[in-house]
């Protein structure tokens, strides 16, 4: 593989494509809208695993992808769903940092990304660093996510949108051993999460989703 | 089946076992019972010729962190059999709380013995997990707080410990070929020095802040006092002791790898730095605490913060002392947990003012504290105060300048403990809550582990003195 | 052999000679004071009238004093007297000259002055425990002032020893030095406050909120008053000798001397000793007790004049 | 470093250790006799632990096992001085890295020998006591040992594993009383100021080693260190062995500490375990940074050390406690040893090798005398406070009557703290005040002005301490007993008095025979100087041509006057003494059975000459007088306090730094969630930024 071939082009555009869509979970103002654009990232993670099992001629990412499609595309989105109908969830967007804000913050980070990931040259190919750093921007966009957003539902999609990342990082390298396992054991950290929140809403642990307000209980008698 | 396996799974298998019975006499002797058998098989790997068994290696660094797991975990089924009773659980929690238990100790025991990076992240994380459940236990809103705070940094951390692992990968990819040797830790550091330095760097990073969090290293430490005062009393002990330890070890491979190239970034001064934040900030934080776990969680902060200070100082007496002081840190703070929780559980609380006058009202227990808070406040003569006068020692003669912050957080953090330690001990004994429950479950352990610090901080055997030698030259 | 005893000789008559001249130093000065004030003054015999008489008395001592106030008046009297005995008059050489140091003699006096101050304490009465409150407290100020003088004329003689300091400054030609001047200045103030002079303390009154020597000896009577009014004359020679011996050494008596020059010696001496006895006299007429608290201020003086001295010493060898 | 140490292959070197060890058993008894005392020392404690009913034989068999091991320390540290040092011998246990060794040179040699007469007065008077609860029991063997160990070591992890060790089970002691909040406060602060010691002293071992690269003293002396380590050294022990010692300004732990405990106890901290610390002062500056060090190095001790000698001979004037006195009078010693030390070193770096012995025994000297008579004094007002029931002044009084043997001991030891010839603290302090004569050979300008104001000060705090003493003889044993309490005392039993006795009579004994210690101390001398002291033989010397003291000859004299005028006396005034009332300066007692305590002379009273010369500028010393006008019916009301200088200047700074900082730091605890992922997001971020630059850079 090099530049200008076809599987280097469509594995890039397959990574840029879930950049893009990390820059849109942090512009979006309504949540359906943010679990939609998730769905939308599980949906091209499943579709690169699948192409780099091609490429790689490597089956067991297809079963990567599989898992991928399944969960993060269909399963966990309906879910988070369910848990905003349910629960009558305000529908707009609570932040921390404004959104304009988060966007800017989020180009630094890409900056950022690509920057450390600039003198990485001596024997690494050019694929697996521009894979990288399209990871690593996903990775750390799916963080900002998480620290910028006052609801616990966002807060879970900048974990899965991390998790995404990680995801395409493990697919992109070549020959890299136990990835279905890693996935799936990175993929059930995340299910667990969200069983989690769905778990405290249910018990009322959470008066609002806004994990500011959850913070009292301390343990220690002032 | 080969014995490390065994050591693994055999915990595995008793949680199983364990979350099938549901009567507590029962569950509580199988516990203690499986505990013991675990406990044999990490001291019969000292007899399992060194070297790799599958996906697990056995090696001077990790064969004393997995044995002091072992008899931890003995110690801390013993403590917990004494007094799981006085934590009200019902026979549902009662079964996930020893299987969890179990599931923990097998896991710590796969982290420390896997030579795969990628089982052994898998093995943390099963460690995490099987900790979030034995901390949310009680399911009051204090408790599930902690555990969700646990849960979401530490799985945070471990998300980015998985990144660092395949950037990892990916920097010895062209040289390794394919096959699931590729990521396994020998294999890794002998490539290490041909390995992009770059890339190296980006994986450190990643490693030494995901693993970081589950170390507890400031500022990642935000989980950890608040994980260690929820849970029930007796796996507060493992938490602080066998957690941290594996974690600390996960960045120690890292550092191993990193460090063999020279073109890399010092990593050790980066978790030097790590180190230093810890032992200061945990210096500062103990002295307004009024929560005894908390308080001793803080300290735990401060041990792991030490420990990485030798570990970034490195080299062989360096590492010897972070490995020290590992060891030390878990059995004396154990040994004050157990105590500290049967406290808490006596006194219907366990808050500091309300434990008070120990010597006074129970004077083996009150003195047993006594001692083991000032073996965690590094006196003498304990493992505790050898490993940081070795740490001293060197920091004194590789980067003097490191010794005022070192001292300042030594001494301001011993002052606090020394406070805490006289306001639980002495005085006037305070009301007791509930009657006392059997003492020798928290006597025992806590005798045996200040015995065990004394001995090694003294009188450490010959054929352990060429194991610690043999694992300060590992980390590097 | 002959030097021997001729050491021992002189040492026999030092001691009688001191002993003898003690009370009449003292009346000699009170008889002085009276003329200059116009009155004409008891004998200067009259002290030795007075332990006389003092002595023929049954003393009286309190219900419940302890054996202190039975010892310490020999302990000091013999403390006293074992200094003074060490303290050259009118020969240098004398048998106990390796002993006489001046810090010896500085100690020996305290011994003394704790005796004094036990026995102001022993039965528990106010006025007691306000003397020896006070006299500690002086002592606290004239011992640094004392040492830091001698510091000066040690440095002269290389040695603290008396003999030798005396046999220094009268052999070693060293002129008038301002320094020493300086020294003996506060010497002198040390001298008028270690013996409760005026302006430290009025020997002669009663009066109760003033007095600092006189309260602790009001419990004594008797032989006991006897011996500290003895051991009070005996301090006063004592440190009028001292000065003597340091300040003023020409005309003593060298080493191996023979009785013609000790009879000059002793001559000299006399003159020396009646001299600074009416300087004190017109010292004492001409100015008034301070208060109590003045004190400090009087001996921080004397400490910071014989520090200047000790400076200026310094500059001098430096320059040397 | 140490790197040589780990390069061994450890697991050979052990069982080697071992034999050599069990070698060296047969060729250097001295050693090995030492390493099973302190083996017993430990061992005591075990029974020690028995709390069942019927101890009284543990509490005998405690103190006599102590006082055993203490005779032995002393003929073990005899035979060392006399009989030259053994060879270092190794223990058959040690650090996880290595081996611990013992040594005893003639410099622990004497210091062990101080440490065995303070332990054996000590052991001997607690005989006579009934025996404590177990957490008295328990520790005191353990301290002795420890200090036993620190003053044997013969590599530095042994010396500060000996001298937390100490620290510790003293602390143990001080709490052993805790139901009483101010004894918890004093624990408290002594164990802070002890963990401060051992880790200045840790740092110091740290930088002592990283020049030579072994912790052995052997190898340690082959490479002292120089410039801007030495300097640090310097700083650092100061700190360290300074504040266990009670050195100003990191005294303040002392006059509280040393109150707390039981008295044999305080007995033994002030009169031997300053001590210790003194030695571990002189081991690291005198002998492991070798005689190269400049001149100045003497500055700060001298100036610390009469700092010292003067602030606590003042608060020993102020204290109204019997104990707490003591400890401040021991300040004011530490101080005066402490002053002879930075002499001995200023004059060795000058090359004034006869000056510098003169100092030096001084400071050893001293350090034996205090360690004596303090102990003595100690034990004394154990006694008092066991037969009066009272450790304050105000509440004593008049004990002369009933307890004479201890009033007649206690006058002894007094007047050594007061430095009355021919007692034993004269001899001492004359020697440090014919060095601070001698000082102005040090030749610069500044050194002989800063020596001629030691000079003064040390006068000063000379007698300060007489003064001291005077009060607290005066009012706790003359006067009129002041409680119903104070009035039934009674003597104490046998052993404490032959404790007490046994004592004085060493007090008097080291007085009179000062010259005699001192050329046993020759070799210890020789060490700290540098040069080989002179013999003194029957007296003291202060060098060639200088003044010389010959204390059994003042002591004859002092005798043949006091016989000559008692025989004079009792010929020309020969009647028997008459008893009558008191006279009160016309004041009548009230009728009470024991008069009335306020018409006798206070604690505060006897101290307001000083309170008010000294005390108000140097200690903030302020009286609060309320007195009723004519008429009013009102009682008048009295009060006098003063302050510590080092709590203001230096301990209150110190916490609230420690309480900003800490709420500093609980800012951070009070993230939230959100916040501390930020935390560690900010701290990934912050690393990639910190490589990128790294990298690119």
């Amino acid at each position: 593989m090099s530049f200008g071939q076809l599987p280097y082009d469509v594995a890039h555009v397959l990574g840029g494509a879930m950049l893009l869509l990390s820059c849109m979970l942090l512009y979006q103002r309504r949540v359906a809208a943010v679990i939609t654009a998730l769905a939308l990232q599980g949906g091209v993670l499943a579709a690169a695993a699948a192409w780099q099992g091609y490429v790689q001629g490597a089956p067991q990412l297809f079963l990567t992808a599989l898992i991928a499609l399944l969960a993060k595309a269909v399963l966990i989105p309906l879910a988070l769903r369910l848990l905003v109908r349910r629960f009558d969830l305000d529908r707009t967007v609570e932040t921390a940092l404004g959104i304009g804000a988060s966007m800017l913050a989020g180009i630094a980070l890409v900056a950022l990304a690509i920057l450390v990931v600039l003198p990485v040259t001596g024997g690494a190919q050019a694929v697996a660093r521009e894979d990288l750093a399209l990871a690593l921007s996903v990775v750390l966009l799916g963080m900002l996510m998480m620290i910028t957003r006052r609801n616990a539902i966002l807060q879970v999609v900048g974990l899965m949108s991390l998790e995404n990342g990680l995801i395409l990082a493990a697919v992109g390298v070549a020959g890299m051993p136990l990835v279905v396992e890693l996935s799936t054991a990175a993929l059930v950290l995340v299910v667990l999460v969200v069983g989690a929140v769905f778990l405290l809403m249910i018990r009322g642990e959470f008066a609002s989703t806004d994990t500011g307000l959850v913070e009292r209980h301390r343990g220690e008698a002032e | 089946m080969p014995l490390p396996w065994i050591t693994v799974f055999l915990p595995w298998l008793g949680a199983a076992i364990l979350a099938a019975i549901p009567q507590e006499r029962l569950a509580v002797r199988a516990n203690v019972a499986i505990s013991a058998l675990g406990c044999l098989c990490t001291l019969g790997l000292v007899a399992v010729p060194g070297g790799e068994q599958g996906w697990t290696r056995i090696d001077a660094l990790n064969l004393p962190l997995v044995i002091l797991g072992g008899v931890i975990g003995l110690t801390t089924a013993i403590f917990s059999a004494g007094h799981v009773r006085a934590e009200g659980f019902d026979t549902l929690r009662l079964r996930g709380y020893h299987a969890a238990f179990q599931i923990f100790l097998g896991a710590q025991a796969l982290a420390l013995l896997a030579d795969n990076l990628g089982v052994m992240w898998v093995a943390i994380e099963i460690a995490t997990l099987a900790s979030v459940t034995m901390v949310a236990l009680h399911g009051t809103p204090a408790a599930l707080e902690a555990a969700w705070k646990l849960f979401l940094l530490c799985g945070v951390g471990i998300a980015l410990a998985l990144f660092g692992t395949i950037i990892l990968y990916l920097a010895a990819q062209p040289f390794v070929g394919h096959g699931d040797h590729g990521l396994s830790w020998v294999v890794l550091r002998g490539l290490a020095a041909r390995c992009d330095p770059g890339l190296l760097n980006l994986a450190f990073v990643f490693l030494l802040v995901g693993y970081g969090t589950k170390a507890g290293l400031v500022p990642l430490h935000a989980w950890l006092p608040d994980a260690e005062a929820e849970g029930p009393v007796a796996i507060t002990a493992v938490l602080s002791g066998l957690l941290l330890n594996a974690a600390l070890h996960a960045v120690l491979r890292a550092k191993a790898i990193v460090g063999s190239n020279p073109g890399t970034i010092a990593p050790g001064h980066l978790l030097l730095g790590f180190g230093l934040a810890s032992v200061l900030l945990a210096a500062f934080s103990l002295w307004r605490r009024r929560d005894a776990r908390r308080f001793f969680a803080w300290s735990s902060i401060g041990h792991i913060g030490l420990a990485a200070t030798a570990f970034g100082l490195g080299g062989l007496a360096g590492n010897l002392a972070g490995l020290l002081h590992m060891i030390g840190h878990s059995l004396s703070k154990s040994a004050v947990f157990f105590a500290v929780g049967h406290a808490a559980q006596r006194k219907g609380s366990q808050q500091i003012a309300a434990i008070g006058g120990l010597i006074a009202s129970d004077p083996a227990l009150g003195w047993g504290l006594a001692i083991a808070i000032a073996a965690v406040a590094g006196l003498p003569p304990f493992l505790l105060f050898a490993s940081e006068f070795l740490l001293v020692m060197e920091a004194a003669a590789r980067l003097p300048w490191l010794l005022a912050p070192l001292l300042v957080g030594l001494v301001v953090a011993a002052i606090a403990k020394i406070g805490v330690l006289q306001r639980l001990c002495l005085g006037a004994p305070t009301p007791d809550a509930r009657p006392p429950g059997p003492g020798l479950t928290t006597l025992g352990p806590l005798w045996v582990h200040l015995g065990l610090c004394l001995l090694l901080g003294l009188g450490l055997p010959g054929p352990l003195r060429a194991l610690f030698d043999a694992a300060a030259r590992i980390p590097g | 052999m002959m030097q021997a005893l001729a050491a021992i000789l002189t040492q026999l008559l030092h001691v009688a000679l001191v002993v003898l001249a003690a009370p009449l130093l003292v009346g000699g000065i009170r008889w002085l004071k009276a003329r200059m004030l116009g009155r004409r003054g008891a004998s200067p015999l009259q002290p030795w009238r007075d332990l006389d008489k003092l002595l023929r008395k049954r003393p009286v001592l309190a219900e419940n004093a302890s054996a202190v106030s039975e010892v310490a008046p020999y302990l000091g009297f013999a403390a006293c007297l074992t200094a003074l005995a060490l303290v050259p008059s009118f020969a240098l050489g004398m048998a106990l000259a390796p002993l006489a140091d001046l810090l010896l003699v500085a100690g020996l006096l305290a011994l003394a002055r704790m005796a004094l101050a036990l026995t102001g304490l022993d039965v528990g009465t106010a006025f007691g425990g306000l003397g020896a409150a006070r006299e500690m407290s002086f002592a606290s100020f004239a011992e640094p002032a004392l040492l830091v003088a001698a510091l000066s004329f040690v440095m002269l003689a290389g040695s603290s020893n008396l003999d030798q300091i005396a046999a220094a400054l009268r052999d070693g030609g060293f002129g008038l030095r301002i320094s020493l001047a300086l020294a003996a200045a506060a010497m002198l103030a040390v001298a008028v406050a270690e013996n409760a002079r005026i302006p430290v303390d009025n020997p002669a009154t009663h009066l109760e909120l003033t007095m600092v020597h006189e309260a602790m000896l009001l419990e004594s009577s008797g032989r006991h008053l006897a011996l500290w009014e003895a051991q009070a004359a005996l301090r006063l020679t004592l440190w009028l000798a001292l000065i003597v011996a340091i300040f003023l050494p020409f005309g003593i008596a060298p080493a191996g001397a023979g009785p013609l020059a000790w009879a000059l010696g002793l001559l000299v001496w006399v003159v020396k000793m009646a001299g600074l006895a009416l300087a004190l006299a017109v010292f004492e007429s001409a100015i008034a007790k301070m208060r109590v608290f003045r004190v400090p201020e009087f001996l921080g003086a004397a400490l910071l004049l014989a520090l200047l001295a000790a400076a200026l010493l310094f500059v001098s060898t430096g320059l040397s | 470093m140490l790197r040589a140490c780990c390069d061994v292959p450890l697991l050979h070197l052990t069982p080697r250790a071992i034999g050599s060890a069990s070698e060296r058993f047969r060729t250097f008894p001295v050693l090995s006799a030492l390493g099973l005392v302190i083996l017993a020392m430990l061992l005591l404690a075990v029974p020690a632990a028995y709390g069942g009913p019927e101890r009284g034989w543990v509490g005998r068999l405690v103190h006599a096992g102590s006082l055993a091991g203490c005779v032995g320390f002393m003929a073990i540290a005899v035979a060392a001085l006399l009989g030259g040092a053994p060879a270092p011998l190794p223990l058959p246990f040690g650090p996880p890295w290595g081996g611990a060794r013992l040594a005893l040179d003639a410099l622990g040699a004497w210091f062990l020998l101080i440490l065995g007469l303070a332990g054996a007065l000590a052991s001997l008077f607690a005989l006579g006591h009934p025996p404590g609860p177990a957490r008295s029991l328990v520790p005191y063997p353990l301290f002795l040992a420890g200090m036993a160990l620190t003053l044997a070591a013969g590599d530095l992890f042994t010396l500060l594993l000996g001298f937390e060790a100490m620290s510790f089970a003293s602390w143990a002691l001080v709490a052993a009383d805790h139901e009483q909040a101010e004894n918890r406060h004093a624990a408290r602060r002594y164990l802070g100021f002890a963990l401060f010691a051992g880790a200045c002293l840790a740092a110091a071992a740290g930088l002592l080693a990283a020049g030579a690269g072994a912790l052995d003293f052997a190898a340690l002396r082959e490479r002292p260190p120089e410039g801007w380590r030495a300097a640090a050294i310097l700083a650092l022990v100061l700190a360290g062995a300074g504040a266990k010692a009670g050195m100003v300004p990191l005294h303040a732990w002392l006059p509280l500490a040393h109150p707390a405990a039981p008295s044999h106890v305080s007995a033994l901290m002030s009169g031997a375990m300053t001590k210790v610390a003194l030695y571990v002062l002189a081991r690291f500056l005198f002998d492991l940074c070798g005689p190269a060090q400049p001149v100045w190095w003497g500055v700060p001790l001298l100036v610390l050390g009469v700092a010292g000698a003067v602030l606590g001979g003042l608060r020993a004037n102020l204290e109204a406690d019997t104990k707490t006195l003591l400890a401040c009078s021991t300040i004011e010693n530490i101080g005066l040893i402490l002053a002879a030390l930075g002499l001995a070193l200023a004059f060795r770096g000058r090359d004034l090798g006869g000056l510098a012995t003169l100092a030096a025994g001084a400071a050893l000297l001293h350090a034996l005398n205090h360690g004596v008579f303090k102990t003595l004094l100690f034990l004394a007002a154990g006694a008092v406070l066991h037969a009066a029931g009272s450790r304050r002044i105000d509440r004593l009084g008049g004990l002369i009557h009933a307890m004479p043997v201890t009033a007649a001991c206690a006058m002894l030891g007094a007047g050594a703290a007061a430095a009355l010839p021919p007692l034993s603290g004269f001899a001492s302090e004359w020697l440090l005040l014919q060095s601070l004569l001698a000082a102005w050979k040090l030749g610069d300008i500044t050194l002989q002005v800063l020596a001629a104001a030691a000079l003064a000060l040390v006068g000063m705090a000379v007698a300060l301490a007489a003064a001291a003493m005077l009060r607290l003889i005066g009012l706790v044993f003359l006067g009129r007993p002041r409680t119903p309490r104070g009035a039934g005392a009674h003597e104490v039993g046998r052993l404490e008095r032959a404790a007490l006795v046994l004592a004085a009579a060493l007090t008097l004994a080291f007085g009179l025979l000062p010259g005699a210690l001192l050329d046993l101390a020759g070799p210890a001398v020789a060490q700290l100087a540098g040069a080989a002291p002179p013999r003194h033989g029957l007296g003291l010397l202060a060098g060639e041509g200088a003044a010389a003291y010959l204390p059994w000859l003042v002591a004859l004299l002092l005798a043949a006057c006091l016989l000559a005028t008692w025989l004079l006396l009792r010929r020309r005034s020969p009647q028997a003494t008459q008893r009558g009332p008191v006279w009160n300066g016309g004041f009548i007692d009230p009728p009470l059975v024991f008069g009335d305590p306020l018409t006798q002379p206070s604690a505060g009273g006897i101290a307001q000459p000083l309170r008010r010369m000294l005390g108000t500028s140097l200690l903030a010393a302020r009286e609060v007088v309320d007195m009723p006008r004519p008429g009013e019916p009102r009682a008048g009301h009295y009060a006098a306090s003063f302050r510590d200088p080092s709590e203001p200047f230096l301990l209150a700074p110190l916490a609230r730094a420690t309480d900003a900082l800490a709420g500093r730091a609980e800012r951070l605890r009070d993230f939230s969630l959100r916040q501390c992922l930020g935390l560690g997001f900010a701290t990934l971020v912050l690393l990639l930024a910190l490589i990128a630059w790294l990298e690119g850079g």
